[in-house]
């Protein structure tokens, strides 16, 4: 019986796995690339939701990750002639050192602060980007292009950002699980407590907002070397945007939420706003909606549905 | 640099600082009562700007149709805390952030869907037009006029928190809401108020910016961000703070302006290090 | 100086806090032997729980200092403090209400472990975690609601999960202020049996703050009375029970002259 | 004439059940003293009268009306007021705005109202432009006293003026609410049963959210098995 519960649980999952899997044999290019787009996407919002959903502190400079990751692969592999491989520590140590510096400087203080510093930051960053005085490196709006290609055949790149998202997933799942992830939830829920049964809130805190930027910033240089340009925007308010309405929208709190959301949030904005020219609004009168009614997300509802269903399931048979 | 140069930068810094405190005082004003930090205040401020523009030409008079579409952009922040906030107090504050950002969406596409996404140039009043001589440089009379507004704004909100009974209760409720009630005061009606007065303030701001940049509906997003700067560097909560800081924005914005014109953009950041770097709690923010 | 280690496990000389102009630990100076349990009395507003959150690191004093097994903690940190050996549960109830009993013990376990900083692993897989939570909801009687969320207990439940929570902690000073707040008459002994099943299972040295007295005679080796923010008696039950001063604060005379 | 009774009211906290069926009644223009250990409900009893913890059940009748379906806001203007257990003196408004806040009917606070005051608390003359946070405790107390005393209401309701207070506050306190009680019912909670039978007129006992015994306060005095039984003295 046991073994059956496990499976039904795994069922959809699996059969999602494969779906994706064979997903390129018979797709255009046009829905692979959006597809990779909802894998990186959906790293970034796994990302987001430790911070936002696990950890209870909102940041609204979350793309400032994103962006580095993306640019210091860029930059390296462009001008230093480094493999994409190559990059990926430097822009774990970036993303950690960022991370650590907005982290002492903020969560010190009530996370409202945290919010604002970071959307300050966020801004911040871009101008900087797209400054005159950084131009020559950086590309100022026009960004950086021609990476060179890391594998030989668009397939190739659909399975490496496949296979990223799952194992960032699997990472993920691991850490809310271990000590540490625990620790986090019981911040979130009472600080003072957490304090009180000795919790050093700040370095948890900081852990948190680190680990999570090094997720992000590697979403970004995967985002970086799929699309083989950056633009100035990987680091601006419309990327945290985009993060914040996928993680809110799919579910805090919940792995699995955020890639929802991610998938919905960009399918939307690539099949709706050609028909719709304010689907916007109907994206914020739902994002509304959800903030009142389902502060759990989407996801909640499945999770409803499904308790409900397995419980019946049982008690006919009992 | 000259002393009439001096004091024609001078002056402008001023009168930016003064439109940097009527952005950020309704903001301000709606988080020292209700604790909520309204992230659509860059929208009402917009929402002030098109519908001031579009009252002032239809009912043909400047003053009436700032005044008419201050207190509609008032009432419209009421009826969100009448129908919206009001689910969420006492729960987590980051829903009631999250509620405000979700209206960003819905009122910016509104404006879109009414007004059309291109930019619009407002032309000034012709009692606006032109300059007057301060100190042997020019000077422009919207300027002064937004002077005159900011300085009765800043009067009347003075007025109103020192010296009236609402004021007092503004203040009695900020510290202890239980309290007040137990007093026989009703403050639900005073939170509606506040998210009135926080809007109309919105209005009257996103009017007077309308000279400067024009109507797009990006400028509210785009003041957004040095809302909740001024209001961090005064200090959370603390309604004079986010007044000084506002002219302190100001004032670096010009002078950064004239001396480094490549970091102008970056000076409200820069600022904002500054103030957070020696006192984290803002300028005049309680620990 | 081994000797004074083994001595007095608390110290405090000279404890001093206001708030404005109100004094409400007013020069408190309090040896508490290891081992030993030690009650605090006083009428409301005296200064008890102040004087806990002084002791805890929740406030900092204004003077004075406090001792720890001889180290000076006046200026740790609360949660460095915990990692030394203190305990503490609180007089309104402080749980982690969203997630299960387990876990809230766990967590207190864990805090004190080598892996409360690892990333890698199910928690559920450190076997020695979940055995002690276990051990710890056994004292207290809760073993049978460990997989109940905190939120969904009753009062009564809560307090003594509070105290698992406590006991996780494995600290050497147990501080307990007012274990049986809120509760129904029914209740008490429940919670009198856990506090006496700790002692004598567990070497702890214990202070609690209570309002019963019939519970503070029954328990305590030591009484501390505090009024106006002052100690004005320490002794055994039976000394404090004769004390005039105590009989005066309690019935609010002025202390004779 | 009883001006405050209570029908078995049951008050709910979080889901707690705090208040298990309080009956009570209160006597116009005596002193009512609500006596009862830490934690058996008399604060509870009083913020429910005030409707600021609503009744989950039960009937509260003010002078005959029935007040538990009542806003917060809409019972003091019945003409009940509160002092809270902590004081809850405004600290960013000075002593004289404390007392303006709590005029009611858009009134100004007559010289006749203010004399009086001062009259109970000859110390308020000099504080009146003090802020609130620059007060001593004992000080506090007299403000949130005073600050009831505005509106000359029918009921006060005080919860524990004299915790913490020094024994020469608590004197003083003891002479001011004699000097009250002679204008007004009060329901006064308090542990100091000293300071309380100087004073009162009638008892209540709470244990464990209910109302355990009540009557004169004489009877009280002079039966020490009952004081040991309920107050542990």
């Amino acid at each position: 019986m046991f073994q059956s519960i496990y499976l039904r649980k795994y069922c959809p999952v699996c059969i999602l796995i494969i779906i994706l899997i064979l997903l390129p044999l018979f797709s255009s290019e046009y829905v692979k690339v959006v597809a990779m787009q909802i894998f990186i996407f959906g790293v970034f919002a796994i990302s987001y939701d430790i911070l936002l959903g696990y950890t209870g502190i909102a940041s609204f400079g979350h793309a400032i990750f994103f962006g580095t990751g993306a640019y210091v692969t860029a930059l390296l592999m462009l001008k230093s002639g480094f493999s994409f491989w190559a990059t990926l520590p430097f822009v774990v140590i970036g993303c950690a050192v960022i991370g650590l510096l907005i982290g002492l400087l903020t969560l010190r203080f009530a996370t409202i602060y945290f919010t604002i510093v970071t959307l300050a930051l966020g801004q911040f960053c871009y101008f900087l980007l797209t400054n005159a005085l950084t131009y020559q490196y950086t590309g100022g709006d026009d960004g950086l292009h021609g990476l060179p290609m890391i594998l030989q055949t668009k397939n190739q790149m659909y399975y490496l950002a496949f296979a990223f998202l799952l194992v960032i997933f699997f990472l993920a799942k691991k850490i809310v699980s271990s000590p540490l992830g625990t620790t986090l939830v019981a911040i979130r829920e009472n600080e003072f407590r957490a304090k009180m049964i000795g919790y050093n809130v700040l370095n948890y805190r900081l852990i948190a907002l680190v680990i999570s930027g090094i997720m992000a910033g590697l979403a970004g240089s995967m985002n970086a070397a799929i699309l083989r340009s950056v633009f100035p925007g990987f680091m601006g308010a419309g990327t945290t945007i985009d993060v914040i309405l996928m993680t809110i929208l799919g579910g805090m709190g919940s792995l699995l939420g955020p890639v929802i959301g991610a998938a919905l949030v960009i399918i939307c904005q690539q099949y709706l706003s050609s028909y719709f020219e304010w689907w916007l609004m109907i994206f914020g009168i739902i994002f509304v909606l959800v903030v009142l009614f389902l502060p759990q997300g989407l996801i909640s509802i499945f999770y409803r549905f499904r308790v409900k269903k397995i419980l019946s399931r049982y008690e006919i048979k009992d | 640099m000259t002393s009439q140069l001096f004091v024609n930068i001078l002056l402008s810094a001023l009168s930016l600082g003064v439109i940097y405190f009527l952005l950020s005082s309704g903001f301000a004003l709606v988080f020292s009562l209700l604790r909520v930090s309204n992230f659509s205040h860059g929208s009402l401020i917009m929402w002030g700007a098109y519908l001031g523009v579009y009252l002032v030409k239809a009912l043909s008079n400047f003053t009436l149709g700032l005044v008419v579409s201050a207190v509609v952009i008032g009432i419209i922040l009421a009826l969100v805390e009448f129908f919206l906030f009001r689910r969420l107090y006492g729960g987590n504050p980051l829903f009631e952030l999250l509620l405000t950002f979700g209206l960003i969406y819905i009122l910016d596409e509104a404006v879109k869907l009414i007004w059309g996404a291109a930019m619009i140039t407002v032309d000034k009043p012709l009692f606006l037009q032109g300059t007057v001589m301060i100190y042997g440089e020019p000077f422009a009379i919207l300027r002064l006029y937004i002077f005159g507004l900011g300085a009765f704004i800043c009067a009347a909100l003075y007025f109103l928190l020192n010296k009236t009974k609402l004021g007092l209760i503004i203040t009695a409720g900020i510290e202890n809401k239980e309290m007040v009630r137990a007093l026989g005061i009703n403050i639900n009606k005073v939170f509606t108020f506040v998210c009135w007065l926080g809007g109309f303030l919105a209005g009257i701001a996103g009017f007077v910016l309308a000279f400067f940049t024009g109507l797009s509906p990006e400028m509210g997003t785009n003041q957004l961000l040095n809302v909740l700067v001024i209001v961090v560097v005064g200090g959370l909560g603390s309604f004079m703070g986010a007044a000084i800081a506002a002219i302190i924005m100001g004032l670096a914005e010009a002078f950064l302006g004239f001396y480094l014109p490549e970091l102008a953009i970056l000076s409200s950041f820069i600022v904002m290090f500054i103030v957070l770097g020696i006192k984290p709690s803002g300028l005049l923010g309680e620990e | 100086m081994s000797e004074t280690q083994q001595k007095f496990i608390l110290r405090t000389v000279d404890l001093k806090k206001s708030f404005g102009k109100q004094i409400a630990v007013n020069n408190v100076s309090l040896d508490i032997c290891t081992g030993e349990f030690v009650s605090i009395i006083g009428p409301n507003g005296a200064g008890k729980t102040t004087f806990f959150n002084l002791i805890t690191g929740a406030f900092r004093p204004d003077s004075g200092s406090i001792y720890f097994k001889d180290q000076d903690i006046t200026r740790v940190k609360e949660f460095n403090r915990v990692q030394m050996g203190m305990a503490r549960c609180f007089q309104i109830t402080n749980v982690f209400p969203h997630i299960s009993v387990l876990e809230n013990v766990r967590l207190a376990v864990q805090a004190k472990s080598k892996h409360r900083y690892r990333l890698f692993i199910n928690t559920d897989k450190l076997k020695e975690l979940t055995e002690y939570a276990y051990y710890c909801l056994e004292v207290v009687q809760l073993k049978n609601l460990a997989s109940h969320l905190a939120v969904s207990l009753t009062h009564a439940n809560q307090r003594k999960l509070e105290i698992a929570i406590q006991l996780a902690s494995q600290g050497e000073l147990m501080l307990l202020d007012e274990p049986t707040a809120g509760m129904s008459a029914e209740e008490v002994p429940g919670i009198i049996e856990v506090v006496k099943d700790i002692r004598k299972k567990e070497q702890k040295t214990i202070v609690m703050v209570e309002h019963k007295l019939n519970m503070v005679l029954s328990l305590s080796d030591h009484i501390a009375v505090m009024n106006y923010g002052a100690l004005i008696a320490y002794g055994s039950p039976h000394e404090i029970q004769e004390n005039k001063d105590v009989q005066s604060a309690y019935l609010g005379r002025k202390v004779n002259p | 004439m009883n001006i405050l009774e209570m029908h078995e009211v049951h008050t709910f906290i979080a889901g707690f059940h705090i208040l298990e069926g309080v009956t009570l009644t209160a006597e116009h223009g005596k002193l009512t003293i609500l006596l009862g250990r830490n934690g058996s409900g008399k604060t509870t009893t009083i913020k429910t009268i005030m409707g600021l913890t609503p009744a989950g059940s039960g009937e509260i009748l003010f002078q005959g009306k029935a007040i538990q379906k009542m806003h917060d806001f809409e019972i003091p203007w019945l003409g009940i007021s509160l002092v809270p257990e902590g004081r809850d003196v405004f600290s960013q408004l000075t002593v004289e705005e404390n007392l303006l806040i709590a005029v009611r009917k858009g009134k100004n606070i007559t010289k006749q109202r203010l004399d009086y005051i001062v009259n109970i608390f000859p110390p308020m003359k000099d504080l009146f432009k003090k802020k609130g946070r620059n007060l001593s405790g004992g000080e506090k107390q007299m403000v949130a006293v005073a600050r009831a005393l505005v509106n000359d209401d029918e009921l006060l309701l005080i919860d524990e003026p004299t915790k913490g207070l020094a024994p020469i506050m608590v004197e003083s306190m003891r002479l001011a609410l004699a000097e009250i009680k002679k204008n007004a019912t009060i329901i006064l909670v308090e542990q100091n049963f000293e300071f309380a039978s100087s004073i009162a007129d009638d008892f209540l006992i709470m244990e464990h959210g209910k109302i355990a015994c009540g009557g004169k306060i004489g009877d009280l005095i002079n039966n020490e098995e009952m004081q040991h039984r309920y107050l542990g003295v």
